[in-house]
């Protein structure tokens, strides 16, 4: 394209000497993920209050107490992302892990086809979850509650609420340490998935295009972005990913339990909005999903280790989490020059 | 070129200038605003008088908007002082202002589209029966506001799906219903044709009468001269000229805003070529136009004319694929083009810059450079990936092309609207289309920008691509067409050829009398074809 | 209230907390057995947790004109509004596991464990295990549910006699092994010498056990109260050391029993007051005990 | 300004003959509630598959157990209106009923006064909310997910988990039904609650600017409406409105449980959601709102009566859920002529 523009003689813009030095320094700010202030504070005050917070064993029992909940927030950040929400996680968690472990036991399936299985499934519920939402039209909210509804009864009813245990050693594995090192396996897991994401949303084509049909799906319709597939394809990676941080739930625990996973839809959308997500869409990135993630991992594990009263503990989260999303707020509104 | 270099541009203040004496009306004193740190309005000074009209120009991006934003509470000052009648003005919000009698017709249109057109107008202020919202008074009263301005609307229907031009309206309604003292119009014209444009100057005439003090800001020069008892002109965020009359020559105006000699005059466009790109035939969506029948060739520039609602919009989105037509076809190269699919009709180089900038072409919250890069991401990336480099490259380059001022790589809603549609425009150059179809080229755009869109249009034209301009500024689709087509009441009412297309001619095609079935359709063959509408006088309602 | 008074049905109503937990899920089950058994038609319905549901639940049974009502609840405060609504309708009412705590309602009889009863007794035998003195953790269910209040007033029973035990730490799983798992995993960190943790169920017991496994303290007391089979199991392998197990099928068939003396008229001969023992599971009697006697004949098809 | 311009000569589109007429039916189909055709099927197969269904005893028994959800829905919905959300409702319901019954027990508090206390206490948790939603520009997600969780602690906080019982008859005649009659009380006063949010909804500017603010919030205040002060506003009768839900719970129970409310967040805002508002504000209304309400409410009801399998219930919700959203859909489209 070479349209010949008329030479303007008076194009500079009404801006200061070196506007492009200030704006990357705002870039990059910008870049930095949500509520990483009240992160590093948290963070501070714990370890000052607590001398084991600080010890690798600790760091390594916040990595293995969040890396469920984190990959299903990754999956939960990419809806949000495209202006959804995605209410059935904690369901499609149980279901897989009851489905694989049901398929083993009860069928004798080879338990790694089993996990294939219930990967799918995992697919197969959020393909629902996005076809209702796009070709069917329904809110996404409540396309995923019914969902979630009838997830969670069928993981009940499936062995009528029993547990299953007895799992091979390789899918143990899964849970513990890396051999020869300190690394546990499901940290690196879940690094990997966020990497993966980060990466998707900000390199690759489709991964960008979220953001547009969050921001404005007209626009980005209009624009040739394909975007009832796309949305399709987000509920059911994230319906993947349950499935996924229901396999690490099961190895951990070494039982496969209907009810795992039905309390953390609150925490895992929490890990996403603290993380500088909107709910109204076309915002959100992993690193900020990933500092919301550490916010909520290391406050329920320094209450622990602080033997704050269970009564308590709550009442504290909730000041805290306004803390950090306020500080965030301040301590950004400050560098931009306050208003 | 520095801020001390402009100044010195600076034209002899014409008239009285800043009426620092009298403290009548409102008054507005070395207005200052930044953003991110950068003085967008540099001490501005302006005086709207009772029972006046000041006309406001100045370039896309002088600051026009801020000011007004200011004066009506939109936004704070970082400095200056306003007062009315002498006494001190400083509205806290939107809602104070309105209290005093300051209101603002905003450039972006800002209706509720979920709510009814009556409760769109009497927003803040629904009137009230023994405790309960007096929905009928509401009601016939918004009729007589929309009456004034020559709408004929349901006010119960809601707003969402209205077409751009009659929402505008809805907004003047909504701010001169209330009777304000002081009413400030930021670009009304922008989205309106001529008949509907006369309208609203005829009601500005009415509230001048009144006794209401009236910013007119618009980029329409000529709109500009006739309304306008006194004009102001800002250039980058500072006053560079003021006029105590109207009647100003256009070159002089246009000189003060651009800081230079300027002028433009279409000239007639290079020959297109005889190769066929586009073919449209038999076109139609149910209760939106019916029966259209198209052809563009490569590097001919085909204007779409009309009064509002006569259905070009509608058209243009059929012809993209943007929404499904019910029966004809789209051809494009010899391929037909599947119906209603926007994807294919990008791949096969047929793109669309929307009218309505706002809903349908940017994405507000994201960068300028990833509004523009957003079609193509596929295209760019390299290895499947999509670098913060290329993108940057990509609107670098369209930014130099096209000169659009303002950071790239902030979100695009901080840029100004001319900047906007300069961005929008490139989001569909990246690549060399097909076929481009415009939708109101120049919608609030200022006339260097305009100048620089028209350019842009030619060039595309000359390089082969064909091109068709939507547009409700008669003389923009008369200056840039090789020939036009007429639409009224969703059909095509004939073809005119460069030399029959004068305005008369046009506006009898586009006002007059159903069109004759022998000339919807006479756009198939050539050029040179007459069109003879009968003139009967049957309206369409 | 209902016309006909109950004894022209052959149909008994089962209100259940919920179909989650093992226990009722296995109470369940006897009922279901029995009346199969007897001949006798049950409507089950299972307030997932939620007491005024479970209320709601309650009335839509006696809608439906119940000879009697199996009534497990939720918890003992909320048991009373239920107990209401059947004796206004006249239908007899069979309490299991908890009753009313205000003691206006009347019950036909009331089938229970004696859970602070257990409570003490297991934390009686674990700190003997510790050898009379250390630390412990207490693993808490869902706070407020009648369970968790009972079960840790009987471990503060034994606690009160057994000075040299302390308590450093305190937790709440909320029932559930991924949470009792993690705490414990806290709790290890901050306090290296912890001897045993109590967990209030089964299910954080074992998640406590699988902790500390992993933290390789294998020498830490676990236990756990409700007698599952996968504690049956836990215990066996050496992962956890004690439970105590609840008959829950054993109080399903016998509410169903009394429900049907009552329809058929011969409600005088049931006693007001059915007290299940627990018995308490170790390594020295795990093999012995046969786990269908708790949970009934499904409860080994799993793991 | 009153000069009558001339009718605009062309702007009749190409229109069907009467278009008003056919506005009209569609306008008076538009204001029904949402899923409307979804409810009356439900409705139809519950009568025909349960004798005991249309019993008036049963309807009473629907109507008792959803009040108390139906009177926290009716808050939520006003909030979803605005374009916010309440996380907090089951909690609040939760602390109120405690410190109300707290000061009654534990300090001899007049119960009367308990009560006011505990309507204060709402509404203060509501002031809470508001103000961190719009002056501590705090998501609505994250504010009321803190208040939710802080509330719900201190209600356990307060008597360390313990319920507390007995209340005075006056009380419990609050879900009782009015005397000589088969009315229950708590069915008045939700329908009150109902009728008055309706009113207010239509009929007052401040109502109806709730709309505006979901709508637009940006016009809204251009317009000249006190967005915060209205957004407030909303917060606090939602958490009144919770306080009085509390109410109802610890009448029907005569108990007050620490506990309570804490299962009801997702029906509540289900409640709304199926009633057909959006999760975006702007749209939603009473009408619609109770009509989810009766959907939840017949359905649980309905599958206790008919005796499904406790853990296929929520399964059957789901479906339903969908298949009434969608039902309504599609009739919709239909009368609309399809498009
Ligand atoms: N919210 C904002 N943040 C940052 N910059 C802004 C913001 N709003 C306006 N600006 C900048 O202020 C300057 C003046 O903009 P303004 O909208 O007042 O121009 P205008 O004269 O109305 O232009 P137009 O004719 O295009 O409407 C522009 O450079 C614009 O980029
Ligand atoms: N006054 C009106 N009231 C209601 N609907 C209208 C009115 N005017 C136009 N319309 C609707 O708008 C449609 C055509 O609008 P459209 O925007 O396509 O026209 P246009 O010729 O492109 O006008 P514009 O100059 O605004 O672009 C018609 O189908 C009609 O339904
Ligand atoms: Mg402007
Ligand atoms: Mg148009």
């Amino acid at each position: 394209m070479s349209a010949p523009a008329p030479a303007r003689p008076n194009a500079a813009p009404p801006a200061p000497a070196s506007p492009s030095a200030r704006d990357r320094a705002l870039a990059v700010f910008r870049s930095l993920p949500g509520p990483l202030v009240g992160l590093v504070v948290i963070v501070i005050v714990m370890s000052v209050l607590s001398p084991y917070f600080l010890t690798s064993r600790n760091l390594l029992n916040i990595v293995s107490a969040v890396s469920a909940i984190g990959i299903m927030a990754v999956g939960a950040a990419l809806v949000i992302i495209i202006g959804g929400i995605d209410l059935s996680v904690g369901s499609v968690l149980a279901i897989t892990a009851m489905f694989s472990a049901w398929l083993f036991k009860g069928h004798g399936m080879p338990f790694g086809a089993a996990l294939v299985c219930a990967l799918l499934l995992g697919a197969a519920i959020g393909l629902v979850n996005g076809l209702l939402a796009t070709k069917g039209r329904v809110q996404p909210f409540v396309a995923t509650l019914a969902t979630m509804s009838a997830a969670a009864g069928l993981a009940l009813y499936i062995t009528d609420g029993n547990p299953i245990t007895s799992f091979p050693s390789w899918f143990l594995a899964l849970t513990e340490n890396v051999p020869g090192t300190q690394i546990p396996v499901q940290g690196l897991i879940m690094v990997a998935v966020y990497l993966g994401a980060a990466f998707w949303l900000r390199y690759r084509p489709d991964g960008r295009a979220l953001y547009a049909i969050g921001g404005n799906e007209e626009v980005a319709r209009l624009s040739g972005l394909r975007v009832t597939s796309l949305k399709i394809r987000v509920y059911v990676i994230a319906g993947v990913l349950a499935a996924i941080a229901g396999m690490l739930t099961t190895s951990r625990l070494d039982s496969a339990q209907p009810s795992a996973g039905s309390t953390d839809l609150l925490n895992v959308i929490a890990v996403v909005v603290i993380g500088g997500a909107s709910l109204a869409g076309g915002s959100g990135t992993m690193l900020g999903t990933f500092v919301g993630l550490l916010i909520i991992g290391t406050l329920n594990n320094g209450m622990s280790l602080l033997n704050v009263s269970p009564n308590l503990q709550p009442v504290v989260i909730g000041v805290v989490i306004i803390a950090a999303v306020m500080s965030d707020r301040g301590g950004r509104a400050r560098l931009r020059g306050g208003h | 070129m520095t801020a001390a270099s402009a100044a010195s541009d600076r034209l002899e203040v014409v008239g009285a200038g800043s009426s620092s004496g009298s403290s009548t009306g409102l008054v507005c004193t070395g207005l200052v605003k930044e953003y991110a740190g950068v003085r967008v309005l540099k001490g501005v000074d302006i005086t709207v008088a009772p029972a006046s009209v000041l006309g406001f120009i100045g370039e896309n991006g002088a600051g026009k908007s801020t000011t007004s934003s200011i004066i009506t509470g939109v936004v704070k000052p970082d400095g200056g002082s306003m007062t009315i009648d002498g006494v001190p003005y400083a509205p806290s919000g939107p809602a104070a202002a309105l209290e005093q009698g300051v209101a603002l017709i905003h450039q972006e249109i800002r209706l509720l589209s979920e709510l009814s057109v009556a409760e769109n107008i009497f927003l803040g202020r629904l009137p009230l029966a023994g405790g309960r919202l007096a929905r009928g008074r509401m009601e016939s009263e918004a009729r007589e506001a929309l009456q004034a301005l020559g709408v004929d609307l349901d006010p119960r229907r809601q707003v969402r799906g209205l077409p751009i031009a009659v929402q505008q309206e809805i907004e003047i309604a909504k701010a001169i219903s209330r009777r304000p003292k002081y009413v400030i119009f930021d670009e009304p014209s922008a989205s309106l044709g001529e008949s509907e444009t006369e309208r609203v100057l005829e009601q500005i005439g009415v509230l001048r009468d009144a006794g209401a003090g009236v910013v007119y800001i618009s980029h329409r020069l000529e709109e500009v001269r006739r309304t306008a008892d006194q004009v102001l002109c800002l250039r980058d965020g500072q006053r560079v000229a003021f006029w105590d009359t109207g009647d100003v020559p256009q070159r002089e105006l246009v000189n003060a805003m651009v800081g230079r000699e300027f002028t433009y005059q279409h000239s007639a466009p290079a020959p297109a070529t005889d190769r066929e790109v586009l073919r449209v035939r038999g076109l139609g969506r149910r209760g939106a136009f019916e029966g259209v029948d198209l052809d563009v060739r490569a590097g001919e520039v085909l204007g779409l004319a009309g009064l509002v609602g006569a259905g070009r919009t509608e058209v243009v989105r059929a012809v993209c694929g943007v929404d499904r037509p019910d029966c004809g076809t789209v051809v494009v190269d010899g391929k037909e083009l599947r119906r209603g699919d926007a994807r294919a009709a990008i791949r096969a180089g047929v793109v669309m810059v929307p009218e309505d900038r706002k809903g349908q072409g940017l994405n507000l919250d994201r960068t300028a450079a990833e509004n523009i890069t957003l079609p193509w991401e596929a295209s760019l990336a390299k290895g499947g990936v999509v670098s913060k480099k290329v993108v940057k490259e990509t609107a670098d380059k369209l930014s130099k092309d096209l000169d659009i001022r303002g950071r790239l790589h902030l979100p695009v809603a901080s840029m100004s609207g001319g900047n906007q549609q300069k961005v929008l425009l490139g989001k569909w150059l990246v690549k060399t289309p097909r076929v481009f179809i415009i939708d109101e080229p120049t919608r609030g755009v200022d006339v260097g920008a305009k100048m620089a869109i028209y350019e842009i249009i030619r060039g595309l034209a000359a390089q082969g691509v064909a091109v068709v301009v939507v547009s409700s500024e008669l003389e923009e689709v008369l200056g840039l067409a090789h020939r036009v087509m007429v639409m009224g009441g969703g059909r095509s009412r004939g073809v005119l050829t460069r030399e029959e297309a004068t305005p008369q001619a046009v506006m009898e095609l586009a006002v007059l009398g159903t069109a004759s079935e022998g000339s919807t359709g006479s756009l198939t063959t050539s050029t040179s074809e007459k069109t003879t509408p009968k003139t009967t006088e049957g309206q369409d309602r | 209230g209902a016309e006909g008074g109950g004894s022209a049905t052959k149909t008994i109503g089962v209100s259940v907390a919920d179909q989650k937990s093992l226990f009722y899920v296995a109470a369940v089950q006897g009922m279901q057995a029995e009346a199969k058994a007897k001949g006798y038609e049950l409507k089950v319905t299972s307030a997932n947790n939620n007491s005024t549901q479970q209320v709601s639940q309650v009335n839509d049974l006696l809608t439906q004109n119940v000879g009697a009502l199996i009534f497990i609840s939720q918890d003992s405060t909320a048991a009373s509004a239920g107990v209401r609504a059947a004796n206004q309708a006249d239908v007899p009412l069979i309490a299991v596991d908890q009753k009313p705590e205000s003691g206006d309602g009347e019950l036909a009889t009331y089938i229970a464990t004696d859970s602070v009863k257990a409570a003490k007794q297991l934390c009686e035998w674990m700190f003997q295990q510790m050898g009379g003195s250390g630390n412990i953790a207490i693993l808490h269910g869902v706070l407020g549910s009648t369970a968790e209040i009972q079960r840790t007033q009987g471990c503060q029973e034994a606690l009160k006699e057994n000075p040299n035990i302390k308590v450093v730490a305190e937790q709440t799983a909320n029932w559930d092994e991924t949470q009792a798992f993690q705490a414990t995993q806290n709790i290890l960190t901050a306090n290296p010498d912890l001897k045993a943790v109590f967990g209030e169920s089964d299910a954080m017991g074992l998640g406590a056990a699988k902790a500390a496994k992993q933290a390789g303290r294998t020498d830490l007391i676990s236990v756990g109260i409700d007698g599952f089979p996968t504690m049956f199991d836990g215990i066996s392998q050496g992962l956890t050391q004690a439970t105590m197990a609840q008959q829950p099928y054993k109080m399903g068939q016998i509410a169903v029993d009394n429900a049907i003396a009552y329809i058929e008229g011969k409600g005088d001969s049931v006693p007001k007051e059915q007290y299940q023992d627990t018995v308490l599971i170790t390594k020295d009697n795990v093999a012995s005990e046969d786990v269908t006697t708790f949970y009934g004949p499904n409860a080994k098809s799993q793991g």
